[in-house]
């Protein structure tokens, strides 16, 4: 089952700008007086695409999730999703599942939010020749495969006539059958308790007949069933605005009148633009963080939390040099974080020292204990060990180079190289080639790696990364028991028995010690004085500067 | 009977131009500065040992961005970079690679410029047709942009300490766009001296085209090339800092002035403005050095403003 | 012609007195700042121009003879010149007391001049009727059209074919003489009443110089002008000119009526110009020449600037500074041995 | 002269021509030697399956076999890629599958309106400062002004735009704000970044900055030719002439420096273009130059033959319109 992690956090490919945007449109006031214009100025990167199940990268999320209503919502504080559109979600075996809609709900057009909307939405999505980067979310679903035939054999490929895929004619998931006009029975092909988990997520929203009939203009001007509403068209290369929905129905309005989105390019940012006000939120580069941190009236307006993404130094397991653990422990050992900390600015990450973060649900155990500590002299015990390092070869440590990540990994080879008095070399690479490159085990070295939660729960961290034959397990790791207890969490019945099933898993995990938790990610977001009840949500928020736009308000 | 060497006054009036020059540089002040800025950069690039000790390359995470509390003395004299390496021991190392590139780009790019400048100047016709599109082209295409174009094709570079592997690349590029100033001076010099009685005169005496080339006519074309040859060197080091501040030039962990200054321009916000004041200062100094040269240079050699 | 003349003097010049001599040079002295050495260029040039009447000014280069004619129309540039004493009398007012408004109205008005070479004397990128007919327009505030039919007219009076097709064309389009035609018309544009030749003739060759030296004294004649003809070619002196004044070192040293000077120069500098002339007679004889070269101004040898190459030295030429003599009344020399020479018993 | 026009315009096709087909051998070899930039269609975060890659791959013309061999010129997909943008349709982009035309009708105005204040800025600067050194020569203003416009050109322009972002601007257009409001000129003027909604207001200062790039040629250039204008004899004969200083400076001595002006800004003009990537990076402005620098780092093929063809028909065009001006300005030169 192919799992993909959601880019959240730093890791976006080079290729997706996760870059900072500014406000579009006429900027309020400095002092921005109530009254009418209660508008908000945001930042924000590449948009890929507005319509649900087009987009899967974190930008586009951020103005979906504020124009649709999707069938549930994440909480701010614990992650449980709760319900919004839906009325009621409800499983006997963990496999088929009902879904209630409210009453009375409707698109911003009038059409109606029923089953239909969902369903249409879903087939759209998982239906191969539509090309979407969120199909793969309906695997789980009955029917998948009819709509997603495997391809031809390789040797067809060459003569341009013949398509690499047989035509597909079934467009609709036979797991998914209408009720009633406000009820949806899903089918999955296996038990999985997570299921009500992921439908707060993008795939899962529902989308209008008049959008399907013309996708270009929806995807300029998109009709959702959110509190926010696009009057005028959204420019990809300088941003958008939106209006509060005076007929939304829904549990979470708006407090604000609307919206405004600047589009930052790639390496842009928006803190100059937010010390003249001309926008509300924004996160500071490591520099700029430093000097803001001593003006006492920004740090009043600071959002400081963890973020759930987080980032290892992966051993390649397949490579026979890394085969003892001894190795991997001492290289562990020998990372100062606190002083890479201090090179990258150390406002930015947290050392880690567990595989599951403590914001996400049944994290923060601190798996992976002494060994994620700094100790430079343990550390060379443990090499001698696992037989020393061989004379004159270098360290190689892998690493895409997309925004910093060669400074941080450049940090953690001097700490590594100053701990251990070995050589070490860096071989940044583009992400398109390091992908491929890492998912075919042809590293040999330590490499890059990092995880963002697709839904709030630690068998995300576990089983996708570590698990058997998973296809992001870059590391190679095989281990049965380890495999055994996921699948014994995976069957449990209760939401709490699956979670310690999950953390034994963990503790397994630690033991083996495949890839060494380096930092989590911390996000600073500054927010301009006008601006009150500013909450970021835990799991999705944008990398450039984000707050929960249906929350805040303007003083 | 070898042919006549035929009388060469360009030799002695060539010698008097280069020595009323030298008199002429020699006596401004602001030459004399240049001239022992230069000096001192050029030693900083061949013997950093005489600079620091330190190695550049032992950098602790926990003592970075360390502003050492008396300058110039001290375990760090300029403090410890963004790294927590020696900053003096970055910024001395940092001077050879670009210097090495500056002179690398610039000896590569007068090469090709002149010789192709003075065959196309001299046989003219088709040959000369060729060089003068190959110069448009090279010409319409803008030097940073073509650089990023030969550049992006070395990307994951793997950065070594070997200084041949780390200013390669960005050599190539900077003297693939560089050359085509030199040829156009050179050119035009060449059609000037192709028709001077002296030239006709050699050739009369049998002498072979390669011989008057490189024996009549170069002594022309050296000066209008030599004249601006300081002020490009000056031109080079300002694009490689350029390249390194879009990432593509000298690759980091390596060290070159751009990615000092890079670097520099990140921190410099954060209130850590040594990080970039003092390579900054290196850069202005010595371009302005070579552009001060270049134009003492340049009015010492053009006959008109003797 | 003289009404004229009284109504322009007495706008521009106040107190301008008829009687006084056209152009009286009195004791000029033009000196030039070099990296901070004063270098003498003129030193004490004293002449005077009657109307009507020519003065050749001959000398070898670097006598002082341009530098002069600059310091009279004032447009030395300061620094590097500065004029350190004399007076320059028209009509008997002091040109160089004068404030930079009247002297610039005279230019042009009054005193016009004609240099070398005139292709690079006038300005490439301007059609030629556009600079005659800026005299028009800047002095004489005429309009666009009116300016063009007077330079046509001047370039019909100087001698140009076609001068209604031709006012348009550039200079590099006229032949040597033809551009030296327009130098010309350009200076008389506003009728001045002293026209100085600076050099006029020795950029074209022999049969197009008479044309010119043909043109000046015709124009001469009818404007009843008075014309300095500054020259080092004493072959055009001898058939153009009224009286002369020889330039050594930056100052006069002998001044006189054109026969007078040809037939009993009273200078041996002059004198030994006049033995230089080559002539059909003389075919087959070693040619005379005056031996060493003309000083450097900034180091002039002691007593008379003359004497290392004087043919008459004495002892005491290398001490004393030689008075100005005046063998007859229209004769003048500065040289101790003038009467001898005048005689032509040295 | 219409011959010499035909004549440069052949010679500008030609250049044209190998510049169009030097961009796709590069790209070319680019595909060759980093591999496929089919994946960045699928947004890049996980790589595609096979299948579905050979199919966008026939979409953009990469399934050629050419793309495999290093150094293969790949002819074949050249005249496809020159057939498809004589039709005028110039392709699309990989990431976002977005239309090129439609990209550069905003790139180009963008970096047309940033060209346009730093020229005005080039000539202006370098003119006052080229007549007023000239009209000192030797003395201290003389050197002072050389001094300062090397000093201009040694800077970096990437720094000077950096300081004045990092320093300046945010200050600054706080204190405009406050005497003048958000909305006013003054307001904008001083943004340190680029905003869509005031397109010629926050374009003045980054081009203002561009245009000292090149300002020590520039005002050498005007310096030279004003005091070979100041000395000559023309200068002297209008002297003579009588007319007032100013008319002498006006009608002869700028008149005759045009022709310096025009050979520096046809030869800074492509200088510029480079100057622009920097500045329309560090100042956030959607313009030709970033598009370009983008394209070529994601190896958008299409994007880059196309931006880099648009600047090298404006680099001819400046070039053949700076020959013609030549022609007016001086009588004397003549096409035949």
């Amino acid at each position: 089952m192919k799992r993909m992690r959601m880019t959240v956090a730093a890791l976006a490919a080079a290729s997706m700008t996760v870059a900072t945007a500014a406000c579009a449109g006429d900027e309020s006031d400095v002092g921005g007086e109530g009254g009418g214009d209660a508008i908000v100025n945001m930042q924000i990167g590449d948009v890929r695409s507005l319509v649900p199940g087009g987009s899967g990268e974190s930008e586009g999320f951020r103005i979906i999730k504020n124009v649709y209503d999707g069938l549930v919502y994440y909480n701010r504080e614990t992650g449980e999703p709760e319900n919004l559109a839906a009325e009621e979600i409800s499983s006997a075996d963990n496999q088929t599942w009902t879904i209630k809609i409210k009453e009375g709900l409707t698109f911003q057009n009038g059409e109606p939010v029923n089953a239909d909307a969902f369903i249409r939405s879903w087939d759209r999505s998982a239906y191969a020749p539509n090309v979407l980067p969120l199909n793969y979310f309906f695997a789980t679903i009955e029917g998948y495969d009819a709509m997603n035939p495997e391809p031809k054999p390789e040797d067809t490929w060459a003569d341009p006539e013949v398509p690499e895929y047989d035509p597909v004619e079934t467009t609709h998931l036979s797991g998914l059958t209408a009720v009633d006009d406000l009820t949806i029975e899903v089918k999955l092909s296996a038990p999985f308790l997570g299921f009500p988990t992921m439908l707060g997520y993008e795939a899962f929203y529902p989308i209008a007949q008049a959008c399907l009939d013309d996708l270009d203009a929806c995807e300029k001007k998109p009709i959702g069933n959110g509190p926010f509403m696009f009057e005028e068209e959204y420019d990809i290369e300088s941003g958008g605005s939106v209006v509060r929905w005076e007929d939304y129905k829904g549990s979470m309005p708006a407090q604000i009148d609307g919206v405004n989105w600047k589009v930052y390019l790639a390496g842009d940012d928006c803190w100059a633009d937010f010390l003249t006000g001309d926008i509300d939120v924004c996160r500071p580069t490591a520099a700029d963080y430093e000097s803001a941190m001593n003006d006492e009236d920004l740090t009043t307006r600071l959002i400081q939390q963890e973020d759930p993404s987080i980032l290892m130094l992966s051993f390649p397991l397949y490579d026979p040099k890394y085969q003892d653990v001894n190795l991997r422990r001492a290289i562990s050992m020998a990372i100062d974080r606190e002083g890479v900390l201090n090179v990258v600015g150390p406002e930015r990450f947290y050392p880690l020292d567990t595989f599951v973060p403590g914001s996400i649900l049944g994290g923060g155990q601190g798996t992976c204990g002494e060994y994620c500590t700094y100790d430079p002299e343990g550390a060379k015990d443990l090499l001698a060990q696992a037989g020393g390092w061989p004379e004159g070869e270098k360290l190689r440590i892998w690493v895409n180079d997309a925004n910093d990540n060669v400074d941080i990994f450049r940090a953690i080879g001097d700490s590594i190289a100053q701990s251990l008095g070995i050589e070490y070399e860096l071989v940044p690479m583009e992400w398109t080639d390091y992908l491929p490159a890492r998912e075919n085990h042809q590293l040999d070295g330590p490499f890059r790696n990092g995880w963002s939660p697709d839904y709030n729960l630690n068998e995300n961290y576990l089983e996708p990364i570590y698990g058997g034959g998973a296809a992001t397990n870059d590391m190679g790791y095989e281990n049965a028991e380890y495999d055994a207890k996921i699948a014994a969490a995976g069957a449990a019945s209760t939401l709490d028995e699956a979670v310690a099933l999950y953390q034994e898993a963990e503790a397994i995990l630690a033991a083996d010690m495949p890839s060494a938790p380096v930092f989590g990610e911390k996000f600073n977001y500054f927010y301009t004085d006008r601006l009150e009840n500013v909450y970021v949500h835990p799991i999705y928020s944008g990398p450039g500067g984000d707050c929960e736009l249906r929350e805040v308000t303007v003083k | 009977m070898s042919e006549l060497t035929a009388p060469t006054p360009t030799a002695e009036r060539q010698a008097t131009l280069w020595s009323d020059a030298f008199h002429a540089m020699r006596k401004r002040p602001d030459v004399i500065i240049a001239t022992v800025v230069l000096l001192f950069v050029f030693a900083m690039a061949a013997f950093p040992g005489l600079f620091t000790d330190k190695n550049p390359t032992t950098c602790i995470g926990r003592d970075a961005k360390q502003r050492p509390d008396t300058w110039f003395t001290g375990e760090h004299p300029l403090g410890t970079d963004a790294f927590g390496c020696d900053f003096a021991a970055t910024l001395v190392h940092g001077t050879r690679p670009t210097i090495t590139l500056a002179l690398s780009v610039i000896i590569a790019s007068a090469l090709i410029g002149l010789v192709l400048g003075i065959y196309a100047g001299y046989y003219g016709g088709w040959i000369d047709g060729i060089i003068s599109r190959g110069l448009d082209v090279f010409i319409v295409i803008p030097m940073l942009m073509g650089a990023m174009l030969i550049l992006s094709l070395f990307r994951g570079r793997v950065s070594s300490d070997n200084l041949f592997e780390t200013i390669a690349a960005p050599a190539l590029a900077l003297t693939l766009f560089g050359w085509m100033e030199f040829c156009r001076y050179t050119r035009a010099a060449t059609l000037e001296s192709k028709n001077l009685d002296y030239v006709v005169a050699a050739r009369c005496l049998g002498a072979s085209d390669r011989r008057i080339m490189f024996k009549h006519i170069l002594p022309n074309a050296i000066v209008p090339v030599t004249a601006i040859v300081p002020t490009t060197i000056g031109g080079i080091i300002v694009t490689e800092a350029a390249l390194a501040v879009l990432g593509i030039g000298v690759q980091p962990p390596a060290t070159s002035w751009g990615v000092l200054l890079s670097k520099g321009t990140e921190w410099a916000g954060g209130g850590y403005v040594y990080l970039f004041a003092w390579p900054l200062a290196l850069l202005i100094l010595t371009v302005f050095a070579f552009a001060t040269f270049g134009d003492a240079l340049r009015d010492a050699l053009d006959p008109k403003l003797r | 012609m003289a009404e004229t003349v009284m109504r322009v003097i007495g706008d521009t010049l106040s107190g301008a007195d008829l009687n006084a001599p056209l152009l009286e040079v009195d004791d000029l002295r033009v000196e030039f700042q070099v990296r901070g050495k004063r270098i003498p260029a003129v030193r004490g040039a004293s002449f005077t121009l009657e109307q009507g009447r020519t003065l050749a000014v001959v000398g070898e280069s670097g006598s002082g003879k341009s530098v002069t004619s600059q310091a009279i129309m004032g447009i030395l540039d300061t620094p590097p010149a500065h004029i350190t004493g004399g007076r320059v009398m028209l009509h008997g007012v002091d040109l160089l007391k004068q404030d930079e408004d009247t002297r610039r109205t005279v230019r042009g008005n009054h005193i016009a001049i004609v240099f070398q070479d005139a292709l690079s004397a006038l300005n490439p990128l301007w059609s030629v009727g556009f600079q005659i007919g800026e005299l028009y327009r800047v002095h004489r505030g005429l309009s666009r059209a009116d300016a063009k039919k007077r330079a046509i007219e001047m370039l019909d009076l100087v001698g140009i074919p076609d001068a209604k097709n031709r006012v348009g064309h550039y200079p590099h389009q006229f032949s040597g003489g033809m551009r030296q035609r327009v130098m010309i018309a350009m200076a008389l544009a506003l009728d001045p009443e002293i026209l100085i030749a600076d050099e006029p003739t020795t950029a074209l060759d022999v049969t197009v110089q008479a044309q010119i030296m043909r043109l000046l004294k015709r124009i001469q004649a009818e404007r009843h002008m008075g014309l300095i003809l500054i020259t080092h070619d004493l072959g055009v002196v001898a058939d153009v000119a009224d009286d002369v004044a020889v330039m050594y070192a930056g100052e006069v040293v002998e001044r006189a009526g054109i026969r007078d000077a040809f037939k009993r120069p009273a200078h041996p500098y002059t004198k030994s110009l006049l033995r230089a002339i080559p002539r059909v007679d003389t075919v087959g004889q070693q040619l005379e020449v005056i031996r060493g070269l003309p000083p450097n101004p900034a180091s002039l040898p002691s007593g008379c600037p003359f004497h290392p190459r004087c043919f008459a030295a004495e002892d005491k030429c290398a001490t004393e500074v030689p008075p100005w003599l005046e063998p007859s009344e229209t004769h003048g020399s500065r040289c101790h041995f003038a009467e001898e020479v005048y005689a032509d018993e040295r | 002269m219409g011959r010499y026009v035909i004549r440069r315009l052949l010679q500008a096709l030609l250049t044209l021509g190998i510049v169009l087909f030097l961009l796709h051998y590069l790209m070319a070899l680019s595909v060759q030697i980093r591999g496929n930039p089919a994946t960045l269609f699928f947004g890049g975060e996980r790589t595609p399956d096979a299948a579905m890659l050979a199919q966008v791959e026939r979409l953009y013309g990469l399934d050629n076999k050419c793309y495999e061999r290093v150094g293969d010129p790949c002819l074949t997909p050249f005249v496809d890629r020159l057939q498809q943008y004589v039709t005028g349709d110039l392709g699309t982009t990989l990431n976002g599958n977005r239309d090129v035309a439609q990209l550069l009708g905003i790139y180009i105005p963008n970096t047309l309106r940033l060209f346009i204040f730093a020229t005005i800025t080039l000539v202006a600067v370098s003119m006052v400062l080229g007549t007023w050194a000239a009209r000192h020569r030797g003395s201290f203003i003389d050197h002072t002004v050389r001094g300062t416009t090397i000093l201009a050109d040694s800077v970096p322009v990437f720094l000077i735009l950096l300081s004045y972002v990092y320093i300046v601007a945010v200050p600054l257009t706080r204190w405009a704000r406050g005497i003048w409001g958000t909305e006013s000129f003054m307001g904008q003027v001083f943004r340190p970044n680029y905003n869509p909604d005031y397109p010629w207001t926050t374009i003045i200062i980054p081009g203002i900055i561009v245009g000292t790039v090149g300002l020590a040629t520039m005002t050498r250039l005007i310096r030279a030719a004003q005091l070979e204008n100041l000395g000559s004899d023309f200068v002297r004969t209008a002297k003579a002439k009588g007319l007032k200083p100013l008319r002498i400076t006006v009608v002869h001595v700028i008149r005759n420096s045009m022709i310096p002006i025009i050979t520096g800004v046809g030869f800074l003009f492509a200088f510029m273009l480079s100057g622009a990537v920097l500045t329309e990076g560090v100042m956030g402005i959607p313009g030709m130059g970033r598009m370009i620098f983008e394209a070529v780092q994601r190896q958008e093929a299409n994007l880059v033959i196309v931006g880099l063809s648009v600047s090298a028909v404006v680099v001819v065009f400046v070039s053949v319109i700076v020959d013609l001006l030549y022609a007016a300005f001086d009588p004397r030169i003549r096409y035949e």
